[in-house]
């Protein structure tokens, strides 16, 4: 029973695990982008289809994954890049405005 | 990070990462590959001389790279009116794969670079 | 100290908890053949589109528009971040 | 000829937002941004004016790429989405001219992001494909994230960043229920996903229904996953709270309506929901109970308002579902207004603390258009909020339980309406000394207020212009059964009720001021939630549900 999906399911809980036990905020910022991770890997574990290629359509080729959840996780690898980019820049700003970075102690 | 063999290896790297980046946006709808990827190694070779170098040198480059910035998604928006303007629905492809492809590489090459350089701003003046 | 380990063990099994109830109950498994309605359709009409990359083919035509949402949040992210590292110190 | 209206209304705010980039570039002068950024939110009354004439003969359809319908991604323009975009464009539009005077000092790049925000809502509301929704929403929602660091430096920054996490982790469930969609289905394009539901095995449907209610419930601040939303809708600049309370938490609730629309056939899942929104309704109620800065208890009653509506889409009866939608509309008119009353009072006194306001007179204005909100949202007969209400409560007639519920929200609602009327603008400040003599807001600001105000009045008072055409096809386009339900307008049983659930308010009210000790004891304990345990106590509810509809189906 150990296929992508449940890997990947496995992998999203790992980095809840990390939101919700780490104080320091960039721990926090890292086990969100292991999420993201987890739900492209889910994604992409759920077009596979058994000894098949890349869809690439050569004259050669018949049996192709999906290729729909590969486009998909293309957006959402960029966004997930966004969102991590946006989440380090307000972490370099909480640094500098609160001296710590520990999310308890910002009052 | 300025030791001369860093730096005489990124000048060796550096036109071969380019040269493949290029290859993978424009064959990016023939072979594996595409905008995003293609972009993405475009802005690590730039990145490899940006962190050799130091980036304070760089600085100066941020106008143009927003400049990009915005002509990427004009352009980006105008193809899309253009499926308007040939009568039919918005976005409709008039052949214009390569095209897009070589716009969104951009937007993520330039994208990229000014990440590295905005957040590399608070470093520590060590070097 | 110890409270900490306390908590983090309940924090591990509720997760885990969570995992079993959605692996079990889902029960997924790779599928052996294309089943999926869209990526048949575009497979008959990728000769509309020029393109061989069928994934670069979906992202740039059939689901442009996605495309183009996500061009639009790169440009956000990217003027937010020369907004926000922009400012004085 | 193709009509392309769908794609015209998205557009020009995108397009206006580009120009203003541009010219942010060269030119450093104010001037040109806010023409770009005034044209780019006028426009847009245009293109939904014609839609709605389009719409008269059916629902919309746009096929992007020019594919056909399941496999492109289609725009669909029906009542539904009609009334969400109309009032979108309306209360944009209006905290736009309100934030001219209001961010003077603020650099000109707030409007960008303003725009993108607007193109992003817009983009929500027309999609017909589930991965488009995702897309746009984190558009919308990326964007009100450099928004609220707008708002006063330190705080805004915390609360910001405490929004993009939990912002990020319900895009990731939303995600993994349309994965398992998709596993299932192979169909993106919701009309068809609801057609093909159907045939999915009940175990799965569990999982993908409490994803999605998980996701839904973090987006839409349904009560255990409410966590963020407080800090982060009190510390955004006030045109920008006005519009993250009015629309931003709507279209966490329309893409529930959505899912909830797609028909999983599980057992006893209308009870559930409408005992979220109930336990909602009241939580948001107590949570403002020990609050003193007036835009944390506008935020409150903001979560209270959406377990109302939430409430009613659980009733899942023609009255029920007219009653929730019209109350988002209802909502999104009267805490908008209130969000402009709090800012223009912040603007003048400079303190959030309402102890300190004491405006008494000075203000006149503002005090008008804050009673006419206050009223309102309390739900008094000739304003909108009463017959909005009176549908829900209504609906729920047959659960007694909840019905109660529903009226000490509302009793509660009363009392801290009446608690911000008699400290903001009776009672003199705790301070006596500092009384300083307030004017009135400047009239590019005075100038939104007024027109909310008489939005409300005219909702609340001719009703039926606005359910015959626009909010009864909406909601019968969501259950088959069209039953034209005759609003019973002015009956006295409903005014007997409304002024007995006034009375009790000011009792409560009374109370509030008597023991205001132990309710700053109360307070501490609320406070010592940070983000870790929130997200664990959103783990811990979803884990609920889940097992909850396990035992049921």
């Amino acid at each position: 029973m150990i296929n992508g999906l449940n890997i990947s399911i496995i992998l999203f809980l790992v980095g809840l695990y990390g939101i919700i036990t780490n104080k320091n905020v960039i721990r926090i910022v890292m086990s969100l982008s292991i999420i993201g991770n987890g739900v492209v890997l889910f994604f992409i574990s759920l077009g596979f289809v058994e000894d098949s290629v890349a869809p690439i359509i050569i004259p050669g080729v018949d049996n192709i994954v999906d290729p729909l959840p590969q486009a998909l996780m293309l957006t959402m690898i960029v966004i997930n890049l966004c969102l991590t980019a946006l989440a380090l820049t307000i972490v370099t700003w909480l640094y500098h405005e609160f001296g710590t970075l520990d999310i308890g102690e910002m009052k | 990070m300025t030791s001369r063999i860093i730096k005489t290896i990124t000048r060796v790297l550096f036109p071969f990462i380019l040269m493949f980046g290029i290859y993978i946006i424009i064959y990016g709808h023939l072979s594996p590959g595409g905008g995003f990827q293609g972009g993405v190694i475009l802005a690590m070779a730039i990145m490899l001389v940006v962190v050799v170098y130091g980036h304070n040198r760089f600085q100066k480059f941020v106008p143009y790279l927003l400049f990009i910035e915005i002509v990427g998604v004009i352009l980006f928006i105008l193809i899309g009116i253009s499926g308007i303007a040939s009568g039919r629905q918005f976005l409709v492809n008039l052949g214009t794969i390569p095209l897009l492809n070589i716009i969104i590489g951009l937007k993520v090459f330039s994208g990229l670079i000014l990440m590295y350089l905005f957040l590399s701003r608070w470093e520590l003046k060590n070097d | 100290m110890k409270g900490e380990i306390v908590k983090k063990f309940v924090v591990a099994s509720v997760l885990s908890l969570l995992g079993i109830i959605i692996i079990t109950s889902t029960m997924l498994t790779y599928s052996t053949n294309l089943t999926s309605e869209i990526s048949e359709y575009c497979l008959e009409n990728l000769s509309l589109t020029g393109a061989i990359n069928v994934v670069c083919a979906i992202l740039l035509d059939f689901r442009a528009y996605d495309t183009l949402g996500e061009v639009l949040i790169i440009f956000v992210t990217i003027s937010g971040v020369v907004l926000l590292a922009g400012r004085k110190k | 000829m193709i009509d392309h209206l769908p794609i015209f209304l998205l557009i020009t705010p995108l397009i206006s937002a580009i120009f203003l980039a541009f010219f942010s570039l060269f030119s450093k002068t104010e001037k040109i941004q806010k023409i770009t950024a005034f044209i780019g939110l006028f426009l847009p009354f245009f293109y939904l004016v014609l839609l709605f004439q389009d719409l008269s003969n059916g629902v919309m359809e746009y096929n992007i790429g020019g594919w056909i319908k399941p496999f492109a991604i289609t725009l669909v323009v029906d009542e539904l989405a009609f009334t969400l975009a109309f009032i979108t464009s309306i209360i944009t539009f209006l905290s736009f001219i309100y934030s001219l005077k209001y961010m003077k000092n603020k650099d000109g790049k707030f409007y960008f992001f303003f725009l993108i925000m607007v193109s992003g809502l817009y983009g929500i509301f027309l999609t017909g494909d589930i991965f488009n929704l995702y897309v746009f929403f984190e558009l919308t929602v990326v964007s009100s994230y450099i928004l609220i660091t707008y708002g006063d430096k330190k705080v805004s920054l915390k609360a910001s960043f405490k929004y993009l996490i939990v912002g990020s982790l319900a895009s990731f469930f939303f995600l993994l229920a349309i994965g398992l969609l998709y596993i299932k289905i192979g169909l993106l394009n919701i009309e068809y996903l609801s057609i093909h539901i159907h045939n999915i095995d009940t175990q799965t449907q569990i999982v993908i229904f409490s994803l999605f209610l998980g996701a839904v419930g973090i987006k839409a601040a349904i009560i255990p996953f409410h966590g963020w939303l407080v800090s982060a809708h009190s510390t955004a600049p006030s045109p920008i709270s006005a519009i993250l309370s009015g629309i931003t938490v709507k279209t966490g609730v329309y893409i529930f309506i959505r899912i909830f629309a797609l028909g999983f056939t599980l057992q006893n899942l209308n009870e559930m929901i409408m005992v979220l929104g109930a336990i909602t309704a009241l939580g948001g109620v107590i949570g403002a109970l020990v609050e003193w800065d007036i835009k944390r208890l506008l935020a409150y009653h903001t979560i209270s308002q959406v377990g109302f509506i939430i409430v009613g889409i659980g009733a899942f009866s023609t009255i029920g579902i007219a009653g929730g939608i019209y109350h988002i509309v209802n909502h999104a008119v009267f805490k908008g207004l209130l969000f402009l009353c709090a800012g223009a009072i912040i603007y003048r006194t400079g303190t959030k603390d309402i102890r300190e306001h004491g405006i008494g007179k000075a203000m006149p204005i503002t005090l008008i258009t804050y009673i006419i909100a206050a009223l309102s949202i309390s739900g008094i007969t000739p304003f909108n909020g009463a017959v909005s209400k009176s549908m829900i409560e209504s609906s729920v007639y047959n659960y007694p339980l909840i019905w109660l519920i529903l009226v000490f929200a509302s009793i509660g609602t009363v009392a801290h309406f009446s608690k911000i009327l008699y400290y903001s603008f009776i009672k003199s400040p705790k301070n006596f000394k500092k009384k300083k003599k307030y004017q009135e807001v400047p009239l590019s600001m005075q100038l939104p207020m007024l027109i909310l105000a008489f939005f409300c009045i005219l909702l609340g008072v001719l009703p039926n212009l606005w359910l015959d055409n626009l909010i009864l096809p909406a909601s019968s386009s969501i259950i088959s059964g069209y039953s034209a339900i005759q609003i019973k307008f002015l009956d006295p049983l409903h005014i007997l009720k409304e002024w007995i659930i006034v009375a009790l308010g000011l009792i409560l009210l009374k109370v509030i001021i008597v023991r205001s000790k132990d309710i700053d004891k109360l307070r501490k304990l609320i406070s010592k939630f940070n983000l870790n345990t929130c997200i664990f106590i959103m783990v811990i509810t979803l884990i609920s549900i889940l097992i909850f509809l396990k035992i049921a189906n």
